[in-house]
């Protein structure tokens, strides 16, 4: 069971409120992530949930059960962190069975419960090697498997694959799913990168300077961002955004529209030039200036024929245009 | 890319040249008190090179007979049990220091780097006075506890900077795994951080081993440590090179292996410090 | 807590141990003495058995170094930390701490003693302040020529006997292997300032206008500027190089290494000179008795006693000690076990054994020395309570002049100024 | 709503980690400091005890006392000169292991043997160097007929005789954290530095040196303040002589308080002494304020 409810968090370091009162509800066996820039309070939340800072004000309840007091060890949550944290001294083996010596657990059942991890994460070959001894990749490994053994309510992941390359970093990710899927225990995910967020997720909370911007599956937030933040922060290349005349003529303060929404047209839409083209063979993007609206990012399916200093004409898909208000809240049509 | 011309072998030479120069300058003087404690009174005053044969063991079995081994095992005594002390409470101290958000760090690491700069000979006197009241005079408790005043505010400060290399995840993990603070700290931590205990530790050891004044002033007869009991050999009329030497060297032994072996720790300890 | 427990409790172990440490068994009547290290003093140490067996009194008995000794004489004394019974008093010391109300009386241990009359009397007036004897002497020392009898007949030179003609041998005898002459010069009350007073009292050279009841320091007079002078020249000139740092040890060294031809010194230097124990000249030097002047010839005196504590646990077993110490029995004994030629009786020196041991150094050694102990003035050093810092200023300011750091003249004003203002306070 | 602390369970262990040091600190080290304090503004002596009279009188002494204001400046040459030596030489025995001589890894070990030898024993060693008559020196260039001059008989020669061998004791603790500072300076910098056409020599000064100035600083600032209380080694070998001419504070300090048992006037340098220490510990802490905030 994981199911883990916010009620009126709050965090301030002295003056400054770092959290202003804040819901949420993750229900048991999500993948839930905590996507936002840096400094934008998703990691201090983490750790609020974990018990490793003090709320000013609220309660946090895991399973029904008040653990606003209670001290990180005894929440039944398990965490794997950016650096990892392994135990230098201790070897695999023995920096997974700690969190077991902890709870004392009989030493022939942790003995079990290591080896099932070590299995499932492919480290039983490594169990003697001191961390220092290990790859990024593996070290990674077994930080998850010291966090597996606990069986916990919950996982908490804080930014674990930012101190891997990028090839690594795929293949962790989709292994971490690949995790979710088998033990489907709930896990609270931070992240800064919106890819992570957009792949793993079950439920994706976008938080801003410690405020909730939005809470919603990946398509959801993709489709319909709630307000302007959400839109630039989630799709990647961004969210075109576009002020001014254009859209005042569409009833709304700020236009937005998806690179993949842009098409090149014989006549009519804006008139650009582009200023940079990059082929991947399955997809073209290009960075088109236009009198009109300014620099805009165009994504075209497959292998387009455009170079520097081409003149080309984008046009929109209007159905698919997001519109939002004076506030930067979504408009509804 | 190596480069083995002429000007680089000669500027080598240099180097080397240059650091056996040094190396002389290290050993000679101790290679002279072995010297000196292997001479006879009657050849103690010429070159080694005019009478090199003139050798004896006279000297180290005099000091053998004497009050020095005693003095030697209260040296030990009280630097050893005084470095256990601060460690004991020290150790804790620094951890709770280094990881505790709080306030004031900056008074407190100055406070501690007064304590080990203050001049023993402006507070000897109150301690000594006070020590008479309170029975300490001449025991091995009293010269810990003075001791202590040099080694505590040395160990909290050196474990603090030691305790702040260990990365404050590390910490948040044991308690995430379920430890508690306690146990984090003896069974994460402490490990994490053994170059420093072990610097802090021989260092401090050192420091009280060192110590000359505390002694003269707070012992008598049956606590007397090495370093004072060397200065016997300094009489009315007289001074016994050989047995000073023979003093010196027995003195120096039991810190030599120490050093030679917990070198490499404090290179460790303080290369994390020094990088910050 | 956070190391194993074993070590925990091997700790509290230790501490409790070390807390349960001196006096826990202390029931029978004990005597706490500290003395510094002499011959003499390790040799009473040896014989404290005997003391034990004669009264049922069991001693303790700490020698220690000079410099520690002093150190810890005072804190034990000002901090009343009663571990010390018996004390070894330099004649020096006893004014100042009568004054502080450190030593008990010995007058009627003194007069309690049945060859009391034995006692050489100059050595018993220096522990008399007021009324009261307040210790007991067991060393007196003196000083006394030494020089390299061969050094001189290749000179054609005779012994020297006044501080002119001193500067004459040293002068004919200097040589790069072997210097002229050698003394101690390093400052201190005790070390300069024992042998510097032996030139200047021999130029009529005065440390107050009239002691003891005129204070007037008087230390710039012209005489004892022509004293210093000699002793700047003799050194400068004639000395091994680096004398003017030389301690004791240094003047022994040289002495017996053969680096220098003469010295005058105490006794107790002077002897280890001819020690063929450690030195390799001892047949070639010869003792005498130390340089006359215009004035007067003035030997220097150092005289040592035994004073009992104005705390001691018992003071009746201390006096015990005290005068077992000093008897004529134990202090032959001292003298034929040790080298300890510096006995406070007069009679030891006709005991035959003593005679015969002492002969060998040179025949007519005792007499030697008991000549110049007759010589000697009782206030060589004035017995006053500021001795120690009035000693201190005049030898740091001496050995600047010998260093060159200062002109003599400039030097013995600066000394003035200083005694007056230690006087004054 | 009411403040909510989930760790407060933990802030009562760090509270309770610090407690027993702070009380032992409070104790051990504080305890005779103040006690000091106290004695600095009495007149009291070993001998004469105290007239009950408390004020100024020791500090207003202080201000016109020639000998107090030259062992100022014996205290300043012993510590700019040891210092400086210590440094330089440490700095070059580190650099030698790190850079010249990698091979000499096992010489550390032996470069670090005069760090273990107790300051007393230092003292003597080196008095029987200095000491014409004894020493080994004097006598190895006594063979070729040269005089090696006396070195305590003179201001300039004792004190470099003291610096001498402060030096040879504790240029070690210097040598060892310079060595930790190199290892934490990439060889790669050094490369670059070659690629670009710097010679080594060059390339020590311009790349390794400055970084290598906060450690120096700091070491150097560490090792003035010791130098501050030097006592066994002015103890031994000097006595404060020739003359006064070694007499620094802290040794004045001792003089006036175990010699002229003037304990509350030693009491009085020394509270100078301390105040001294503590801006320039003022000066590390906030350094190192800065390093650890970084």
């Amino acid at each position: 069971m994981g199911k883990i409810r916010l009620n009126g968090v709050n965090k301030r370091f002295g003056a400054a409120e770092v959290i202003p009162a804040l819901d949420l509800e993750i229900e048991d066996g999500e993948f839930v992530v905590f996507v936002g820039p840096s400094g934008c309070g998703k990691s201090t939340l983490l750790r609020l949930i974990a018990g490793l800072e003090d709320m000013t004000s609220g309660a946090i309840v895991i399973d029904g059960k008040d653990v606003s007091n209670a001290a990180p060890g005894a929440r039944g949550l398990a965490m794997v962190f950016q650096s990892y944290a392994l135990y230098p001294h201790l070897t695999v083996a023995e920096n997974m069975a700690f969190p077991l010596r902890m709870a004392g657990t009989p030493t022939d059942l942790a003995q079990t419960k290591i080896a099932r991890a070590a299995e499932v994460l492919n480290l039983s070959g490594y169990m003697d090697r001191k961390p220092s001894q290990l790859s990024g990749g593996q070290r990674q490994r077994v930080a998850i498997g010291r966090a597996i053994v606990r069986e916990p309510a919950a996982f908490l992941f804080d930014e674990p694959l930012s101190n891997l390359d990028a090839a690594l970093r795929v293949s962790m990710r989709q292994e971490i799913t690949e995790l979710h899927r088998k033990l489907a225990t709930t896990m609270i995910y931070v992240t800064h990168d919106q890819v992570e967020a957009m792949t793993m997720a079950d439920k994706i909370v976008v938080l801003n300077a410690g405020r909730i911007e939005q809470v919603g599956s990946p398509i959801e937030l993709y489709d319909t961002p709630r307000n302007l933040f959400v839109a630039g922060f989630i799709g990647s290349p961004k969210m075109n955004l576009i002020e001014g005349q254009e859209a005042q003529v569409r009833g709304a303060s700020v236009i937005g529209i998806r690179p993949e929404h842009l098409d090149t047209v014989a006549e009519g839409g804006w008139e650009g030039q582009v200023m940079l083209a990059e082929h991947l063979g399955s997809d073209t993007f290009m960075q088109v200036e236009t009198q009109a609206v300014g620099m805009l990012n165009v994504r075209m399916d497959g292998e387009v024929k455009a170079r520097h200093g081409d003149k080309v004409r984008v046009a929109p898909k209007v159905d698919k245009m997001h519109r939002f208000d004076a506030e930067g809240l979504r408009l509804v049509h | 890319m190596r480069d083995q011309s002429i000007s680089f072998r000669v500027k080598r030479g240099i180097g080397i040249a240059m650091m056996l120069a040094l190396l002389a300058f290290s050993l000679l003087p101790i290679l002279w008190t072995l010297i000196l404690a292997l001479r006879p009174a009657t050849h103690l005053f010429e070159p080694i090179w005019s009478s090199p044969t003139a050798l004896t063991l006279d000297n180290i079995a005099s000091i053998a007979r004497s009050d020095f081994p005693r003095a030697l095992l209260n040296s030990f005594i009280t630097a050893g049990a005084s470095t256990l002390l601060a460690l004991l409470l020290g150790v804790p101290g620094a951890f709770a220091l280094s990881k505790r958000r709080f306030s004031g760090k900056f008074m407190a690491s100055w406070l501690l780097l007064l304590l080990r700069m203050a001049p023993p000979v402006g507070f000897v006197i109150p301690l000594f006075l006070f020590y008479v009241q309170a029975g300490l005079i001449d025991t091995h408790i009293g010269l810990i506890f003075a001791y202590t005043s040099l080694t505590l505010p040395f160990v909290v400060w050196s474990m603090w900077t030691s305790f702040n290399q260990i990365p404050n995840e590390l910490v948040e993990a044991g308690l995430m795994d379920g430890a508690s603070l306690w146990q984090v700290l003896r069974l994460i931590v402490l490990p994490a951080a053994r170059p420093g205990l072990v610097a802090a530790g021989v260092l401090s050891f050192l420091l009280a081993w060192n110590d000359f004044f505390f002694a003269l002033v707070i012992t008598r007869s049956s606590t007397t440590t090495a370093p004072v009991a060397i200065m016997n050999f300094v009489s009315y009329a007289s001074v016994d090179w050989g047995a000073i030497a023979v003093a010196a060297i027995a003195l120096t032994l039991p810190t030599v292996p120490i050093i030679i072996i917990a070198n490499k720790y404090i290179v460790q300890s303080l290369g994390g410090a020094v990088k910050g | 807590m956070f190391t194993k427990r074993r070590t925990v409790l091997a700790a509290a172990l230790m501490l409790g141990t070390a807390l349960a440490g001196p006096g826990a068994f202390a029931q029978q009547t004990e005597v706490d003495v500290l003395l510094f290290s002499m011959p003499s003093t390790l040799g009473l140490q040896k014989l404290a058995p005997d003391f034990e067996a004669e009264t049922g009194i069991k001693t303790n008995i700490e020698v220690v170094g000079q410099d520690v000794f002093e150190s810890r004489i005072t804190l034990s004394f000002t901090g009343g930390t009663g571990d010390i019974d018996v004390v070894h008093t330099p004649a020096i010391q006893v004014q100042r701490w009568v004054e502080a109300g450190w030593l008990a009386p010995l007058t009627q241990t003194l007069s309690g003693m049945p060859d009391r009359d034995d006692i050489i009397p100059a050595t018993l007036d220096s522990f008399k302040v007021g009324d009261d004897h307040w210790g007991i002497p067991f060393f007196a020392e003196t000083g006394l020529l030494a020089y390299r009898k061969d050094l001189l007949e290749a000179a054609g030179k005779q012994p020297p006997t006044t501080w002119e003609e001193m500067l004459d041998v040293a002068a004919a005898i200097h040589s790069p292997d072997t210097a002229g002459v050698v003394m101690r010069a390093a400052p201190g009350q005790g070390f300069n300032m024992f042998v510097f007073p032996m030139i200047m009292r021999a130029y009529g050279g005065e440390f107050f206008a009239d002691y003891p009841d005129d204070l007037t320091p008087t230390f710039n007079s012209p005489e004892t500027l022509s004293a210093l002078d000699v002793y700047i020249k003799l050194l400068g000139e004639y000395g091994p190089n680096g004398v003017s740092s030389f301690n004791f040890p240094e003047v022994v060294a040289a002495m017996q290494a053969g680096q220098a031809a003469m010295t005058v010194d105490g006794t107790s230097i002077v002897s280890q000179a001819v020690d063929p124990q450690k030195s390799r000249f001892a047949d070639q030097i010869e003792l005498a008795l130390p340089p006359a002047g215009p004035a007067e010839r003035a030997p220097a005196l150092a005289v040592h006693g035994l004073g009992v504590s104005a705390s001691a646990k018992d003071p009746e077993a201390a006096a015990k000690f005290v005068a077992w110490a000093t008897s004529k029995e134990t202090m032959t004994k001292l003298a034929l076990n040790e080298a300890y030629p510096d006995f406070t009786r007069a009679s030891i020196a006709e005991d035959p054994a003593v005679k015969e041991k002492y002969a060998g150094i040179q025949a007519d050694f005792l007499d030697l020395r008991i000549a110049a102990l007759q010589e000697a003035r009782s206030d060589y050093r004035p017995l006053l309570p500021t001795w120690p810092e009035l000693g201190a200023a005049m030898g740091e300011n001496v050995n600047a002049a010998l260093n060159g750091m200062m002109e003599p003249q400039e030097a013995l004003d600066a000394a003035n100024e200083e005694m007056g203002y230690i006087l004054g306070q | 709503m009411t403040s909510v602390r989930a760790s407060a369970a933990m802030d009562r262990s760090y509270k309770l980690m610090l407690l027993p040091a702070s009380l032992a600190v409070g104790i051990f080290a504080v305890a005779p400091l103040v006690g000091m304090f106290v004695l600095s503004f009495t007149d009291f002596h070993l001998i004469r005890g105290w007239s009950g009279k408390i004020g100024l009188q020791n500090f207003l002494r202080l201000a016109g006392d020639a000998r107090f204001l030259s062992s100022i400046y014996v205290m300043a040459a012993l510590s700019f000169f040891g210092v400086v030596a210590q440094v330089v030489i440490g700095t070059a025995i580190a650099v030698g292991l790190d850079r010249i001589v990698k091979s000499w890894r096992f010489a550390r070990g032996i470069f670090v043997i005069p760090f273990a030898v107790p300051h007393i024993a230092v003292a003597l060693i080196w008095l029987s160097l200095f000491t014409p008559t004894l020493s080994p020196i004097t006598a190895f260039f006594a063979t070729f007929g040269i005089e090696v001059p006396a070195m305590l008989t003179s201001q300039t020669g004792a004190i470099a005789a003291i610096v001498i061998a402060d030096t040879w004791a504790t240029t070690p603790f210097v040598m060892l954290i310079v060595l930790a500072a190199l290892q934490g300076i990439s060889p790669d910098l050094d490369e670059a530095a070659a690629m670009d056409g710097a010679t080594r020599i060059r390339s020590f000064f311009l790349i390794t040196l400055p970084l290598l100035y906060p450690t120096l600083l700091m070491v150097a600032l560490f090792r003035f303040i010791e130098t501050l209380k030097h006592f066994p080694l002015i103890f031994v070998m000097t006595s404060g002589g020739p003359g006064r001419a070694t007499q620094a504070t802290n040794y004045y300090a001792y003089v006036q308080t175990f010699q002229s048992s003037n304990v509350a006037y030693g009491a009085a340098i020394a509270v100078f002494l301390f105040i001294f220490a503590g801006i320039i510990s003022f000066y590390i802490a906030r350094s190192n304020a800065r390093l650890s905030d970084a």
